[in-house]
This record gives structure tokens, C-alpha cells and sequence, in this order.
């Protein structure tokens, strides 16, 4: 049956997603964006919403709670209201972890689950994009070739978040004709791992790029063990994950363009009050919410458990479009104001425009 | 609990619904050739089809609201043409009118007949303020005098609810909206309109002169004027707020229709289409599709959103302006894009696509343009008021 | 140098075209749309502009005038202005005759040229498009084999104007990986040319579906003869001829719209006060000027004869997409009354989306 | 006659403006990075390469206008980097205001110095007629008062053309532009702005106390205030019929750099572009690339019609608009188009394509925001004064 309606639980944990984002995340995003850094404070204090742990096998110390992509996607949209870089930050190691519960063998589990259900959960990330100017999810270039019991892997990943802490990697890699996706540690031997990328948007992620040169992996190192992986449902999780990032930062432009409009007056009137601008305003709305829409629709299909490739892949991809086009025209009703760094805006069109082009980094 | 999968029940009337409407689809270039032919009220393979009600019948709290369902089968119906119908319903824009601000007695006397909605006059488009004709009371009657043009079914229907001011020195305040049965002497059907698309949709241009009518034709029966500008007038335009999503979803069932069209003819001609893939792993016209086939999608859920609202007894005024400047645009795009990704086939005659391109035009124009829309949602927004964004 | 000055003839060319569309075009444009027909006595008139015959050979009855596909460019644009499908009548033996001019063999000139220099000049139309849904210009499936001396040809073209009243067709097909162009006559064994087309737009131009079954043909029927011909610059010159119409076409709709909106009260004032119409009647001026401007360098490339298929492909995409979005637009300004046939936007609407999915037709 | 093609000798000038330009670019990510530092007047390599005017000398009439060439020289500089020259040419946009209005004792007297322009206020935006800063003559002295914000160049300039009013009573009337030189007590140069792009290229914020400049400087040194809201303002605005096409092909410029980019990027991965192809003959990214570009096609045309008027002495007010209301919108497009195609390379660091996406967002702000170049658009076509649309 179609229905829109959030769970009680759901709206309690919007409220208190949006007040974490209001007094935690927001203030300091523009100080990490300047400084291309994530306070340790910040990622302690983000440990303690439990937003990892909550939804793992309590056998592994977790929560207990069944993983709800749907609570995930409203979680993530009021955390990128805040800043989608932190949000990022924030969410990354969930995608590891989700992904480790999901398709993980049992020893994967055991040997990998506890540790993000510590007091300080483990810094960790998948390794989805690939540098070069003609990079396609499906279509990595990074090749696991079967090694006797093991693989071993070679290629290049970028954009990998937390690169500066992460102790494992899962990374997605072409294994004869399939995908597949590999668990590496950080201190694997053959995998370097860069300094902090230099980015246009999401600077304080510090995302990293990894050199695999021939990184010998046993075999159980292989997501899933002998039977592997789904790729294809990692990348449908992340997608719907990007999409629900980028509409709290579609959100965040429109909340902050409405009352500056009102507020800035030219030719006698609020700018506001002026079509171009008032009809502008209309839209960025009605985009932001059709692209809640469609993440919620992906949401709905994972949470069930089916096919969620192609609502997930028109989530991110409108999700992307218009969180670009929204953030273009924030500036652009800022004017000169949208194009200092005084206002969050200019910040907003950086990150909106860096997360168009990302796979993986989070997950529903 | 958020969620977008039908019902088995749901999903079987909607499946039975668009057997229906592929049948129906077959008489539609008939009509759009044959403009002056009206659809019957009954097709002839109806026999073969339960009506809605018969179907609909056993629905429970696990299916979807009234709201949602009759969107959804809305587009089930436009999917296969606009005026076909294999049962015609009895009712217009009208008695959705009479639902909304018709009195109980009213409801009943005419609940059997079609009514049209007159409200547009040769002076003003969008802006019913500028309502010129007029209706006064004279003893027990009204008498009711002006043009109405865009009368959509204004030749078929039965009878029509006008809006006309019983007071222009009150601006909107003095529009009130009046029931005229076919026959009332001074009624005029001044003439039908030829159309871009919807051409089996008849749409006529009215003229009252000196036309009487019972006192008690006023809808809603109030015959005081509210101070201020709004009153009488906001009792009508209640009616919009399901009309909205409901013109939205007339134009996206036939932009659903085109895409399935364009992706059977891609898949004919070996196209595949990759829903995994980026920019990289697509053909041009791939990826057109696919934008397409998203924009859809969003479209859809803006109007199911602002159905959904409306079956939860919760206002809907904003969202109803945003599904209908979402989908007036996509439609247009959709079927404007299909043709683009057909090429020559898209513009023949030989096939619907190029009929679907003219009648989901008219979707973005009535009930209110996407310019309308934008404003009432600007003002929701803005908290403006109509004096303040205009 | 860098030059947007027409030349005094071409002054004194647009103006009287202009005046014909005024006066001649643009009064029976509708009628010849509703009845789906070509007035012969039109065609009579419009013959006596001279359109084809001025810039042929003298040697073959013509004026003698170099082509010149700016001129041309001009031209079009006006009757264009006055009605796209008429100006593709008038317009659509000239491609055929000054594609022969241009790449024929002097017998195929001495055949074909005096025809289109009578008093009443031959009819004959270039066939590019084919029927399906995946037509591309460069992909024909129509084929010629060779036989003998000659060619047997087989395929099926649609699209192709004056299809009623053509005495010859010139023919793109495949010939051994290469592309080249036949010249057909109506008559010749194995081409069946249907009844009128039933079309979206263009609806007077009566267009038809050629079915070519094994058309044998000598092999002088091939353009350029043994050396055959360039098809890429028969491309560019129709692509620069669509791109002039359609300029013309989106010119129309703005003049249109102008006036209405001026006079058009909502809310107390003129539409075209109100920053939403306003703004969109100056972006409709803006993407015609620069359509316009995309279309006379392909023109330009084209009269040194240069390789203009770049410029011609991107004054014609251009302008398709343009003018597709501006007769959309003037649709939407007229609200209503854009919807009904008592004004004509709705039939340009109608011939901007047929016009851009054609090629060949025209030629500058 | 129309001729789209460059003359021999403008063809040599503007390729060695790029030879020019492709050295003075490895320099842009030093002057990105480093927001406090100033580009110097020449760079190390300045030696090799002749000056403009130099290059320039011995054009006819067989050359491009003066002003169509001066837009693509522009393109050409800025196709290496927004603020970076091999040489840095004196003069801002205040000298450009110097040049159309002022006094041939003016010009001569001020010639040597940078000049900036100092038009808009924390209050007022695209609307000068909003304009605080006042001008009061004391003696043979006037005393200016007032804030300004988004200054260009504002800190290196020698001085600035400041708009102030005479007389707010008069409006648009009152408005005058005045040069003030650094150094005046007074005038003090309040901060300097962090921004999204352009950031070798400073921006002031510039506070006028008490600060007292000789009477001669009142720029054209009409000291009468017309009636009506036009005069004086109207000499100011001259100003803007240059700048808007040079503003657009600044922008141009390094959208051109970002098409280059990634059509070599393109090229060295193996990806075709097929001119003649349509829609399926091409893949997902040669097409959107071949839009772009097109695109950019569109856009430079409308700026070399623009600087053809002027060069022609026709007025160009309408173009001038309709080339920066086009180019504004088409260098974002541009810009995040190319990001698109090239993915996560395109936003890297390591590449100039993320700082060309900052550094042209400005062009479509400063000199009058895109919506005001439609505003004046309008008005042109429509025959509208500022009262009738604004």
C-alpha cells in the first residue's frame, strides 16, 4: 500500500538527527572545509549516536535492530542538512560494516563486526571509484586474478573516504568477467595508501587514493567468501545513500536561500517577492522533495529486500542533477553573497557538485 | 510504515484496468481524427469488462487510500487514451465541484448529471478575480449574464457549474459558483472548440444571456459576500485541491504510455538499456531514456504524495500545486523527448506517440497553468500572501 | 575577419522575402495545414521568386549567380518566419537541383539542371530519412549493390517532400561501406511512392514513403559518377537548411507571442510585466539570435566550401532543441489560447517537433 | 559580407596569446592555493613573449574590429587562467569608466593609474539606484561618506571611480561617479573577501570617512543633477557596454579551457565524437560533450555580435545583455558538464577543471547578474520602461 508515513520511531530520530546536525554538524563545517580536516572530537561524539552499531547482530555487540535503509535515508538526509562532508564522515564506516552483516561469511562477521560496536567504533570504508576520465562503477579497472586458495589484487581506487584512519578497505574489483569486492587492511602488504586527496568539495573527508601493486589476499578475504559477493547491491545501497545526502543538501540551500530572499532588497522589494526569484525558490522545492521521493521509493525497495538497482540508480542520478542545479541557483540568488565564503552557500555548490560524481563512500 | 508497493488486490484492479484501456486505446485515433464524433458512453467490448465499482469492491485498510487509488487509476485510464473510455463515467469537472461545496440537498437532486465547470471568460486566463459575468437576484431567480470559454465536456455535459460575481465591488469575495442545467432558456452553446490534442474531448464556449435560474441553483447556498478577498471564493477553490492531482496524473499516464511505447520499439531494435552503469557505460539515446523514464518516476510521487495527504484528511493545497507544476513540465519533456529518441516514427501518424505529444499539452494549461502553480507554491513557501507575490 | 554585415543584395533578398511571407506565406499557412495540401497555385508563385534557378549555371538556364549558401540562409529564415512547412516546399527542389550543380557529372548537369529552370520548374526532393525507430544520417539502411555497370537499389526512405508531385528522387543509400546518392526517377522500376504521409507537422508538405525493391539502376544514375559523391557535404548543406528554418520558425513564435503578452491582463497587469513571462520572452530572443548566429557560420563555412560538418551539425542541433523549447514556450504564454487552433502556435509547435527529426529536405 | 573566419594576421596574434597564455597558466593553481598573494606584473618568462602592442601592431582593415578582437583576446587570457599574465596590463574597470566619461583633462591627468570601480553596497546589490555613499561639496571640495563592497582588484588598484549620490531626493539622478586615490585620508580599504574562485584576483571592501577630494574629481564634471531618474546615471551606465561582452568573455575563456581539457582526456581513453552522427550514433558521453560544446559555439557568437555593433558604432545595449545573460548561464553548464563527463578527475586538484568551474561562477553575477542582462532584454523587446517592468 502506498504510504508516505514515517514510523514514530523514524520521526523521533529525525529530531534528533536534526538537532545532532543543527548543533553539532553545522557549526563546525565551514572550519573543517577551510581546514580540510575532521576534528577527532567530532567523530567521537558522532561515535556516540551509535548510527553503526545500532543496526548490527547483537551477537557482535550490535544493537539488535534490523537494518531499515528506510531510517538510514532519513537519517542521512537531516546529517547532510547539516554538512554532507560530516554526514560522509559519519556514514562511511556504516557502509563497511552494513555491508560485512549483509554479505559477510560468519567468520567475516566475527573477526570484523565487534569492532564497530566498540566505545570507539573502527574507521572503515568501501572502495568503489577509480581515477582516469572514463570511470564507470560497473566497469573497474582494479582486477582480482585467483592466486591458488587466494587473489591477488591490483589497481588503483580514489576517493576512498577516511583514508587517513581507516583500518580496512572493502574494494571492488573485476574477478574473471564478475565483480567482486575484497576486505584489505589497512597495512596490507602492496596496498599505499595516498595523503589526503585534494578535492573541490568534501575537503575535510580526507579521502585518500589506494595503489594496490599485486596485494596478496587469502582467499577468505573475498566479501562473502566462496560464493562472493552481490555487487550490484552494494552499489544499489550506496546509491540510494548519495541521493539521500544529496537532498539534505538541497535541503539545507533552500532553507537558507527562502529567508535571505526575503530578508535582500532590490528595486524596492524583497527579491524575494520578484517571480524570477520566487518561482526559482518554487522549484528548488519541488526538486528537493521528488528527489525525497525517489531515495524513499529505493529506501523502501532495499528495506524489502528486492531488486533495488534501478529505483536506486534514479534516485542518486535525479538526486545528483538537481542538487547541483539547486545549489547553482542557491548561489545564484545570493548573488555576490553566494560567491563569498562567508556564506555556507559557496561551500554547498563545492560539495554538490563533488558528490555528483562519487559511488560507494556511504550506504543505506 | 514508507512504502510504494501496491497491494496484490491494487495491483490486480490497476492490471485489469489497463487491459481495458489497450482495448479502449484502439478507437483512439478515431476520435482524434473524427473531431466532431463524440466516444459512446459504452464501448463495445464493455460487456466483457466489470465496471470500476464491481472491481474495486472488497478493498481494505491494507490497500491504498481512495486518494492514491483513483490517481493511480487515472493514469491506468489515460495510459490508454485520454477520452476513450470502455464505461464512460457519468461526471465532470463539475461534480467534483458539487462534492465540494454543494449542499446536501443539492448533492442529491443532481447527483445523476454530468457537469461541466465554466470559469474561464475571454478577459481572464488563470485569474478568477477577473470573473465578469454576473448573476442577480431578481425575486426568487438569478439571472445570470456573460461568455465562458475552455469548457472542457462543455457540449456533452448535462449541465454546468459557472462562476459568476453577484458582487464585482468585492473582487473575489463576490464570485460565487451556480448550477445551470442544458435547456434553462438563455443558455447558449456558443460553439466547440478545434483543439492541438484532446480533440474527442469536446471543449465549448458559452453565452448566457438574461438566464434564469432558481435561487436555490447557488452552490453552497451562501449569499452573503464575505469581507476581504476571499470567503466564497476559497469554498470554491476547494475544488481544486484534488483536481490538481488528478489533471497531473491524466497527462502522466499518457507520458507513461509514450515511454512504453519508445522502450519497446528500443528493445525491437536490440538497445539495451543499463541501469547499473554511469555515463560511461550508456549509448546516447540509453541515457536519454533513462532520463526520461526518472523524470517519471518523480513526477509520479509527486502527485501520489499529494493524493496521500489528502486521504489522511491533511491539507494538500501546496503539494497539489507541486505535483501539477512538476508533472505539466514532465510530461512535455517525456513525450517531446520520446519523439526526439524515435526520430521519424515519433512524428508519424501511423502511431499514438505523436497524439500523446498534443494531449498531454493541455495538461500544463488547465486546472490552473504551471506559472499558477509556481505562484501558490512560492507563497506557501515564502509565506506570502497574494498581495505580497503576485 | 569577424563579420555579421549582410551585403546589400542580401538587404534587398531578405526584405522582399519577408514581404512574401507577410503576404503570400503566412495568410494560408493554416488552410494548407487543415487540409493537409499544397496549393498548386502557390507553388506557381512561389516559382516565380526564382529560388532555384537564379543561383544555377546559365549554361543550363539559370541565372548564372554563384550558390550562396548565406544568402540561402537568409532566404529560409524569412518564409520560414512565414510558415516552415511551405518554405520546405518552395525550398526542397532547390537541395535536390544545387546538389546536382554541386557534385554531378556534367551529363547528370545537362539532364537534370534546365528542368529547374523552366517557367515552371521541376519538382524533386533529396530522400535522407528512413523509417524506424533508430534512424541515424550517417547509418542508412538503404543499400546499393553493384551490378554490372550499374546498382541495384533496395530500401525503404520516408519523410521525402513533394512526394506527390517529384519527377526524381535523389537516393542516400550504402554502397560497399561508403555512402553515396542515386538519382531516381519517379518512374523507375521497383520504387513505389506511397500516398501522402499522415504526419504531426508539415502536414501540406505531403510527404511520402518511398519502397525501393531491387531498383536497377545505370551507373550513371550515381551523383558524381563514377567518383561518386560526398554525402557528409550534402549533410551539412540540409543540416544548415533545417537550422535556417527552424530559425525562421522560432522568430515566428516570438513575434507572435510579444504582442499577446502585452495585451494579455492578469492580476491587473500585462502578462508580459510579470517577471516569469518577461524573462522567458528575452531568453526565447537570446537562444534565437544565438541559433541564428550557430547557423550563418555554418553558412559561412559552407560558401568557402570548406569541411562546414561540425558547424552544420551544431547549428542544427542547436537549433532543433531551441526551437523546440520556444514554440513550447510560446504555447505556454498563450495559456488557452495556445492550445486552439484559431491562433497558430499550436501548429508550430506541432513543426518544431517534426522539423527536428529531419534530415535532408532542405539545403542552403 | 558575413565572415566568420580570422584574418592571417589576428589568427598569429591570438595563437601566440595562447602559447602566452598555456605558460602563464602553470602558475593559476600557485595563486588558487595561496589566496594572499598577487600575481606579479610579469612573470619570469615575460621576456620571451613581445607585448600586446606589439603583437598588434600593423592590423587593417582586413583585421577584425578592435572590439570583436579585444573579446577574443580576452578569451585567449583567460583560456590560460582568470588572473595570471605573462603581462599584466595597467587598468581595471574603473579606467574603462575613466575612457567613456571622463573629461579629456581627466584621462590625460589620471592615465597611468590602476583604477577599480566601486559600485555596489551592503544594501544594494544589482540595483545601483540604491546607491548610500554621498557626495557633499564643501568649498571647492566634496566630502564622501558611504561603505562599499565587491570591489575587484580593489586592493592592488591605485584608485577607484566611486558611485555616489549628490542627491537622493533625485534618484537614479543623483548618482555620480567621483576618483578617489589611495592615500586620500579617509579612504580606507575596510577587508579583503575569501571567495569560491577567482581568488588571485582580490576583492575589497572599501569604507569612505569624511574623505575629501579636489572638485575636479567628479568624473565627466557635469555637477548638475537632470530631471528625471536618467542623465547622469545614463553617462555611468555607458560604462557597462563593454564590460558586459568582456565580463561574458572571461568567462568564455576558461569554459573553452575546460572543453579542451576534457576532449583530450577524452581522446587519450579512446572516446570518439562523430560530428556528423545523430542521437544513435553516438555514445551517452560524446553527446552530452557535443552539446557543451555547442554550447560554447552559441555563447562566443553572441559576444563577437555584441563587440561587432560597438565596433560598427551602432548601440549594442541589447546585445551586451543578451551575450552576458547567455554566457553567464552557459560557462556553469560548461563547467559542471565537464566535471560530469570527466567523474572524480574532474574534481580533483590535481586539475585545473574544478578551479575553472569556481572561477567563471562570478561571470554570471558581477556586471549585473544574469537576471538583470534578462531584465534589460525584456525591456528592449518589449518596449517596457523601468517602471513598466522591473
Amino acid at each position: 500500500m502506498i504510504s508516505f508515513k514515517l514510523t514514530e520511531e523514524q520521526e523521533v530520530v529525525r529530531e534528533a538527527m536534526h538537532d545532532f546536525a543543527k548543533s553539532a554538524v553545522r557549526p563546525i563545517a565551514r572550519e573543517c572545509d577551510e581546514a580540510s580536516k575532521l576534528p577527532d572530537a567530532f567523530l567521537v561524539q558522532a561515535a556516540e549516536l551509535g548510527l553503526v552499531s545500532t543496526q548490527l547482530p547483537d551477537a557482535f555487540g550490535g544493537g539488535g535492530e534490523p537494518r531499515s535503509p528506510i531510517t538510514n535515508a532519513i537519517v542521512a538526509e537531516e546529517l547532510a542538512w547539516g554538512d554532507a562532508t560530516l554526514a560522509i564522515a559519519m556514514l562511511a564506516p556504516a557502509a563497511f560494516a552494513f555491508a560485512v552483516a549483509d554479505q559477510g561469511t560468519e567468520e567475516q562477521k566475527r573477526e570484523l563486526l565487534p569492532r564497530f560496536c566498540a566505545d570507539v567504533p573502527a574507521a572503515a570504508a568501501i572502495a568503489f571509484v577509480e581515477p582516469g576520465p572514463t570511470f564507470d562503477a560497473l566497469l573497474p579497472r582494479c582486477v582480482a586474478e585467483p592466486k591458488g586458495q587466494g587473489f591477488v589484487l591490483s589497481g588503483v581506487k580514489s576517493f576512498v573516504p577516511l583514508g587517513d584512519r581507516a583500518s580496512h578497505f572493502l574494494i571492488v574489483a573485476r574477478n574473471n568477467g564478475g565483480l567482486d569486492a575484497f576486505i584489505v587492511p589497512r597495512e596490507a602488504e602492496g596496498l599505499s595508501v595516498s595523503q589526503p586527496e585534494k578535492n573541490l568539495g568534501l575537503r575535510a573527508l580526507s579521502t585518500a587514493t589506494l595503489t594496490l601493486e599485486r596485494v596478496a589476499l587469502p582467499g577468505a578475504a573475498r566479501l562473502g567468501g566462496a560464493a562472493g559477493c552481490d555487487v550490484r547491491k552494494l552499489l544499489a545501497h550506496s546509491r540510494a545513500g548519495l541521493a539521500s545526502v544529496m537532498v539534505g543538501l538541497s535541503r539545507a540551500v533552500l532553507d537558507y536561500a527562502v529567508p535571505y530572499a526575503k530578508d535582500r532588497v532590490a528595486f524596492d522589494q524583497a527579491i524575494a517577492q520578484k517571480q524570477s526569484i520566487a518561482f526559482r525558490l518554487a522549484d528548488m522545492h519541488i526538486e528537493t522533495e521528488a528527489s525525497r521521493w525517489l531515495t524513499w521509493k529505493a529506501a523502501s525497495e532495499l528495506e524489502k529486500g528486492g531488486d533495488a538497482t534501478r529505483s536506486a540508480h534514479q534516485a542518486r542520478s535525479y538526486a545528483a542533477e538537481k542538487s547541483m542545479w539547486i545549489s547553482d541557483q542557491g548561489v545564484q540568488v545570493l548573488g555576490g553573497h553566494g560567491f563569498i565564503r562567508e556564506h555556507p552557500v559557496e561551500m554547498w555548490y563545492r560539495n554538490a557538485r563533488t558528490l555528483g560524481v562519487l559511488e560507494g563512500t556511504v550506504a543505506l | 510504515m514508507i512504502d510504494f508497493e501496491l497491494s496484490a488486490k491494487d495491483r490486480e484492479v490497476l492490471d485489469k484496468l489497463r487491459e481495458e484501456a489497450l482495448v479502449a486505446r484502439r478507437y483512439a485515433r478515431f476520435y482524434d481524427e473524427n473531431e466532431h464524433e463524440f466516444p459512446p458512453d459504452e464501448l463495445p467490448e464493455a460487456a466483457q469488462y466489470p465496471s470500476i465499482f464491481e472491481m474495486m469492491a472488497g478493498r481494505t485498510g491494507e490497500d491504498s487510500g481512495m486518494g492514491v487509488m483513483s490517481m493511480l487509476i487515472t493514469m491506468a485510464q489515460t495510459w490508454g487514451d485520454y477520452s476513450v473510455r470502455m464505461h464512460r463515467g457519468k461526471g465532470g469537472l463539475g461534480n467534483a465541484a458539487l462534492q465540494a461545496a454543494g449542499t446536501p440537498e443539492q448533492k442529491t437532486k443532481w447527483a445523476g448529471l454530468t457537469l461541466a465547470m465554466a470559469i474561464t471568460e475571454p478577459g481572464c486566463g488563470s485569474d478568477p478575480s477577473r470573473v465578469q459575468t454576473t448573476a442577480v437576484l431578481d425575486g426568487d431567480e438569478w439571472v445570470v449574464n456573460g461568455e465562458k470559454i475552455f469548457v472542457t465536456t462543455g457540449c456533452r455535459a448535462e449541465g454546468v457549474v459557472v462562476w459568476a460575481t453577484v458582487d464585482k465591488s468585492a473582487g473575489r469575495g463576490g464570485i460565487k459558483s451556480f448550477l445551470i442545467e442544458k435547456g434553462t432558456p438563455g443558455f447558449i452553446v456558443a460553439h466547440k472548440e478545434k483543439k492541438l490534442g484532446i480533440r474527442a474531448d469536446d471543449t465549448a464556449a458559452y453565452v448566457f444571456k438574461d438566464c434564469r435560474i432558481p435561487r436555490s441553483n447557488l452552490l453552497g447556498g451562501k449569499e452573503d459576500v464575505p469581507k476581504g478577498n476571499s470567503g466564497g471564493f476559497k469554498d470554491v477553490m476547494k475544488t481544486f485541491n484534488m483536481t490538481r492531482p488528478a489533471v497531473s496524473a491524466i497527462g502522466l499516464g499518457m507520458a507513461e504510455a509514450s515511454l512504453d511505447f519508445t522502450r519497446e520499439q528500443l528493445a525491437q531494435s536490440g538497445v539495451a538499456i543499463e541501469y547499473g552503469s554511469g555515463l560511461h557505460g550508456q549509448s546516447a539515446v540509453a541515457e536519454k531514456f533513462l532520463r526520461l523514464e526518472t523524470l517519471y518516476e518523480a513526477a509520479k510521487l509527486t502527485i501520489l504524495r499529494a493524493a496521500w495527504l489528502a486521504d489522511g484528511g491533511k491539507p494538500n493545497n501546496l503539494e497539489s500545486s507541486v505535483c501539477k507544476a512538476k508533472t505539466g513540465a514532465a510530461v512535455r519533456e517525456i513525450t517531446q523527448g520520446c519523439i526526439e529518441i524515435l526520430g521519424p516514427m515519433g512524428v508519424s501518424r501511423d502511431h499514438l506517440l505523436e497524439k500523446w505529444f498534443r494531449d498531454v499539452r493541455i495538461t500544463d494549461i488547465y486546472e490552473g497553468t504551471g506559472e499558477i502553480q509556481r505562484m501558490i507554491t512560492a507563497r506557501a513557501l515564502l509565506g506570502y500572501s497574494r498581495a505580497e507575490l503576485n
